[in-house]
């Protein structure tokens, strides 16, 4: 088809898909009228079946939780599948290594970052590494959980790859326990489920003991899945980082030789 | 009773684990711990089944049971056609394990997690009684499937067939999330039962809107036309195991979807409407399109994906009847087309292991030599015909056994499905003829995806194929399957002992047994299928020998240029479709329903 | 805050087209970021500070870094095969 | 007319989406108007969820009892937001292998096997 009679093809349709979706809009409650039952249910009864003061972590790693080990399954074969997709094939491998020796000069000019910049970004590391584990851990009290705090922990190394410090970056990032926690981190979430089985209740079950409301240590098993999967999300960005830049950073390795 | 929850959570967990430690492990022992727990998995499902054909059983997550009518966790409803299902892709997966053995080579370290992966989401979204939780495996299985379709990177074509597969299912991953939006704000629910109980009787323009996108979501993926587009693209181009699954149930699983949310949401609503018609238009528009586009094609997995759209247009047509009659038959007919469906990739599989090549006019002749995967290869294909032996026919006999009109596509297009798949048998496997005519898709060549080296046929390769060819003739005589089709098609109709299931006073239902039908009528017109598939095959073998008057009709495997050239692996061109086919079954929708 | 929340909403609905019009895609990876912050901010006013936090750090962060990741990729591979063409003239 | 409106723009954003697929000229372009479409469940479900001097269903500064808008819809858009990434991080890997081996990224010279 042209452009233009596919565009044609598409407006036809848009008028059609969009005057559905606005007659089904139309017949809607109107906005800011919620009227439940079930979000008033569960944000009436989270604090104290739970005792989680962030109803929303309540619903996602409890109430809910079956969904989320579903929608971290989705994290895990997405990143399996980014690394299935862009792994290095063994014939371009070869010529990629030929061609770095013949090519010793510099691929890229860098432009110099200021040492400011640079110490400044490597001492924040540390802080983004804490301040993710502060998130993820506290899931059940405060915005905030295992995703939220795994991208942000994912984000550590970046800064020491904007920092230049690329060596420390791909150190970090090609660790083969990077690689080790993504799986470990998605299987951690399956066994929480499975020890409920263990203590003879339906799978998933929060069966730990729920502590006191407020406490880092309540909610029994929120805390520990919001954990789990905050290690599982960091490891999984960190991979998805180090696939794209792969061919890069072996590039640069070669230089520094 | 073992927790129905394992068939889920076991293969999720073994797929981390094997990821996990991926790189300490040799590759025998992925593929053994695999097909262990794809066994294990086939076993749970299987056990599930037996019991669930009594039974409806409520499974809640996280011991959160319902407060009065309202649902605040997620339950799995263990009902016959769902653990059926789950089963059937369990076995399905098995299979394919066993033939990856040998045949996957490159990518394999994240090939295994993938396939476990999307087992485990085709089994939790055959059995989920609550409607995001629908969603999230529907997600799950688009991802895990976008991945394993794009594996072979070597080649450009696998990334644009994915690219598309990808494209299009996420929208219409994202329609079926926008109805599920809709029907929150109208109920405040999510669990399937609760939506219905109250919307039951509620008949307006919200629901239907509701309708429109849930259903055109599922459509797309049981790639009805319009929809249909990405479908021949993403299966030409997947790995041979992976296709099996593709075609054998995920796009089935589409279809099932629609129905689970029809039976249980929209029955209590639009049921009075002639809503269904639509379902019979759209399918069995696809069911004659896709036989034409399948009798046209000359690459041999693409003549097998758009067999797949025929079919899946008859299962459609079938859901659109809504009947007791038609459900069990459809239930019978999905089976039984998994199972032939499935043997016709794998021995593709070994076609293009064996010879390097899948394209039609490439392979002409050089079959000669392989007797038994011939014999397997025609047994598939008379088996797509619905002929008398194979459990197509017992479904299908069931399907129109109440609406005689609808043979007539059944007829077109099996006979044309059929004789496609014959056509390509007899050129490969028995040489008769000429090569035939060639086309684009034919030329490009598909990457072999085992090694030069190897050029023996392992009986990993083989068996699979004619376990499941077997299984489809094996199947009409298990008189027992076809009750329990009967009980269960008839259970899942019933939205009220649904209802009553998942609030916990699930009735047991005695066994029904199937009516039988006119065997003579239906053996009649079963040979009329086979007699129609053979004729034109052996038509489109030798019409180069026959008068020049007879030889007209050649533009039907010819070119066929405008038509195919509407596949034109543009996602842009495919997303159009897309929306209007939206439209076009949204104005039919409103038309109809108000 | 509804008058607020009800302009943010219209800002992003022109948004959302300027971004679909937009064909430069370095253009479009900046538009989108705007786009993310834009989101977050409209979860915070309408009180869901969880996915507020989880779309400045997704929405805002982590997605058009991939997009930028992809690209730099794709220019680097642009780059080689440029210099292979120049070594073989 | 206001009543509905947050809906109206969702439905706008989702056409939004729509038109940008299809009038793509670049791959990554393509991806990210798929991203856009997503963003219009974002929309819907907020809106449905929101309820009118409602508070943050966060009970570490609220006491029990208070008026909350729905945690509910905010948990759903949690996962809402994780699978869009997901996707378009698996996307993302195809264009830009698509463009490794075939050279490409345009949307019009994906046609490795028309018809």
């Amino acid at each position: 088809m042209t452009p233009k009679i596919r565009l044609l093809v598409f407006l036809i349709g848009a008028v059609g898909l969009g005057a559905v979706y606005c007659a089904g809009a139309r017949n809607m409650p109107p906005w800011a009228e919620y009227r439940g039952p079930y979000g008033d249910v569960i944000a009436s009864l989270a604090v104290f079946e739970r005792h989680a003061t962030d109803t929303v972590n309540a619903i996602t790693y409890d109430y809910r939780g079956f969904d989320t080990l579903g929608e971290e399954f989705i994290l895990f074969s997405a990143v399996t599948g980014v690394m299935l997709l862009l792994r290095p094939e063994k014939a371009e491998q070869k010529n990629r290594n030929e061609e770095s020796n013949e090519n010793p000069q510099p691929f890229q000019d860098a432009a110099a970052l200021s040492e400011t910049v640079q110490v400044f970004t490597t001492a924040l590391f540390g802080f983004s590494v804490l301040f993710g584990v502060y998130i993820a851990a506290h899931g059940q009290l405060t915005p905030g959980g295992g995703f939220q705090g795994g991208v942000i922990i994912a984000a550590a190394p970046m800064l020491l790859y904007i920092a230049e410090n690329t060596d420390a970056f791909r150190r970090i990032v090609s660790h083969p326990i990077v690689e080790f926690f993504e799986g470990f981190g998605a299987s951690l979430y399956a066994l929480i489920g499975f020890l409920a089985l263990l203590a003879g209740a339906p799978f998933l079950t929060n069966v730990l003991p729920l502590g006191q409301t407020g406490d880092v240590f309540s909610s029994g098993t929120i805390g520990l899945i919001s954990t789990c999967v905050g290690v599982e999300v960091a490891a999984a960005f960190i991979l998805v980082t180090y696939e794209y830049l792969r061919e890069i950073l072996s590039r640069e390795r070669d230089q520094e030789r | 009773m073992l927790s129905p929850a394992l068939f889920v959570a076991v293969p999720l967990t073994v797929a981390a684990m094997v990821a996990a430690v991926r790189d300490l492990l040799p590759r025998w022992i992925t593929d053994l711990v695999a097909i262990l727990t794809a066994a294990f998995n086939f076993v749970i499902a299987g056990l599930w089944t037996l019991h669930a054909i009594h039974q409806t059983q409520v499974y809640w997550f996280g011991n959160w049971f319902p407060r009065g009518h309202m649902a605040v966790g997620i339950g799995f409803v263990m009902d016959g056609l769902g653990c059926g299902l789950a089963s059937l892709a369990s076995l399905l997966t098995l299979l394919a394990l066993i033939f990856s053995w040998k045949y996957v080579e490159s990518g394999q370290r994240h090939y295994h997690p993938l396939m476990l992966v999307f087992m485990a989401a085709m089994c939790g979204f055959s059995v989920t009684g609550d409607i995001f939780n629908l969603f999230v495996f529907f997600e799950l299985m688009s991802t895990a499937g976008f991945a394993l379709c794009g594996m072979k990177t070597r080649e450009p074509a696998p990334l644009a067939g994915a690219f598309n597969f990808a494209v299009t299912n996420t929208i219409a991953a994202f329609m079926v999330l926008t109805g599920i939006a809709l029907l929150y704000s109208a109920t405040g629910a999510l669990n399937l039962a609760q939506m219905g109980l109250l919307l039951a009787g509620r008949h307006d323009r919200l629901v239907l809107a509701a309708l429109v996108f849930i259903t055109t979501g599922f459509l797309v993926k049981a790639a009805t036309v319009p929809f249909h587009f990405w479908l021949p693209d993403a299966h030409a181009v997947s790995p041979t195991p992976v296709c099996v699954l593709f075609s054998g149930l995920m796009v089935e699983l589409g279809l099932f979807g629609a129905m689970r949310v029809y039976a249980t949401v929209f029955q209590g609503c639009v049921a009075t409407t002639h809503l269904h018609w639509i379902f019979v238009a759209f399918g069995g528009f696809s069911a004659l399109w896709g036989a034409m586009m399948c009798f046209a094609e000359h690459h041999l997995k693409r003549l097998l994906a758009f067999s797949t759209v025929s079919h899946t247009g008859l299962m459609t047509l079938a859901f659109g009847l809504w009947s007791k009659d038609a459900l069990t038959g459809l239930f019978i007919y999905l089976t039984a087309h998994a199972l032939v469906k499935s043997g016709l990739f794998f021995t593709s599989g070994v076609v293009l292991h064996r010879f390097r090549t899948i394209s039609e006019p490439a392979l002409f002749g050089r079959g000669k030599g392989l007797k038994w995967t011939g014999l397997v290869w025609f047994l598939g294909g008379l088996g797509l015909t619905a002929a008398p032996g194979f459990s197509l026919e017992m479904g299908e006999t069931m399907v129109t056994s109440h609406a005689h009109w609808a043979e007539a596509i059944f007829i077109l297009a099996g006979a044309l499905t059929g004789a496609a798949v014959l056509r390509v048998g007899l050129r490969v496997f028995v040489g008769m003829g000429d090569r035939g005519p060639s086309d684009r898709s034919a030329e490009v060549d598909e990457m072999p995806e085992t090694s030069e080296a190897e050029k023996r046929i392992n009986w990993s390769l083989f068996t699979p194929g004619l376990l499941c060819i077997g299984g489809s003739i094996a199947l009409t005589f298990w008189d027992r399957f076809m009750d329990a089709a009967w009980s269960s098609s008839m259970r899942f109709m019933d939205f009220r002992s649904y209802a009553l299931a998942v609030y916990g006073h699930a009735v047991p239902l005695a066994m029904l047994a199937a009516p039988h039908e006119d065997e003579k009528l239906a053996m009649a017109l079963a040979c009329l299928r086979v007699v129609l598939a053979v004729s034109i095959a052996l038509w489109a073998v030798l019409h180069l020998k026959l008068p020049r008057t007879l030889r007209w009709p050649s533009f039907l495997e010819g070119s066929m240029r405008p038509v195919r050239q509407l596949q034109s692996g543009h996602p842009g061109d495919y997303v159009a479709w897309l929306t209007l086919g939206v439209a076009v079954f949204g104005a039919a929708a409103f038309w109809l329903g108000l | 805050m509804m008058i607020l929340g009800s302009g943010l909403l219209a800002l992003i609905a022109v948004s959302a087209f300027v971004i679909v019009r937009t064909d430069d895609v370095t253009n479009q990876i900046i538009a989108l970021s705007f786009y993310g912050l834009l989101f977050a901010l409209m979860f915070f006013i309408f009180q869901a500070p969880d996915v507020a936090l989880s779309q400045v750090t997704v929405g805002a962060i982590a997605l058009p870094l991939m997009v930028m990741l992809a690209i730099t990729r794709m220019k680097h591979r642009e780059e080689l095969n440029k210099r292979k063409q120049e070594k073989s003239r | 007319m206001l009543d509905h409106y947050p809906y109206y723009v969702a439905a706008w954003i989702f056409l939004c989406g729509l038109y940008g697929i299809v009038r793509s000229r670049h791959l990554v372009h393509t991806v990210i108007s798929l991203a856009i479409l997503q963003t219009s469940t974002y929309v819907l479900l907020l809106a449905i969820g929101f309820r009118k001097g409602g508070y943050a269903p966060i009970f570490a500064d609220i006491s029990p009892g208070v008026v909350t808008v729905d945690p509910v819809v905010q948990a759903l858009m949690l996962t809402d937001v994780v699978v869009e990434v997901t996707v378009i991080a698996l996307l993302l890997a195809m264009v830009v292998k698509a463009y490794e081996q075939g050279g490409t990224t345009s949307p019009d010279d994906l046609r490795y096997m028309r018809g």
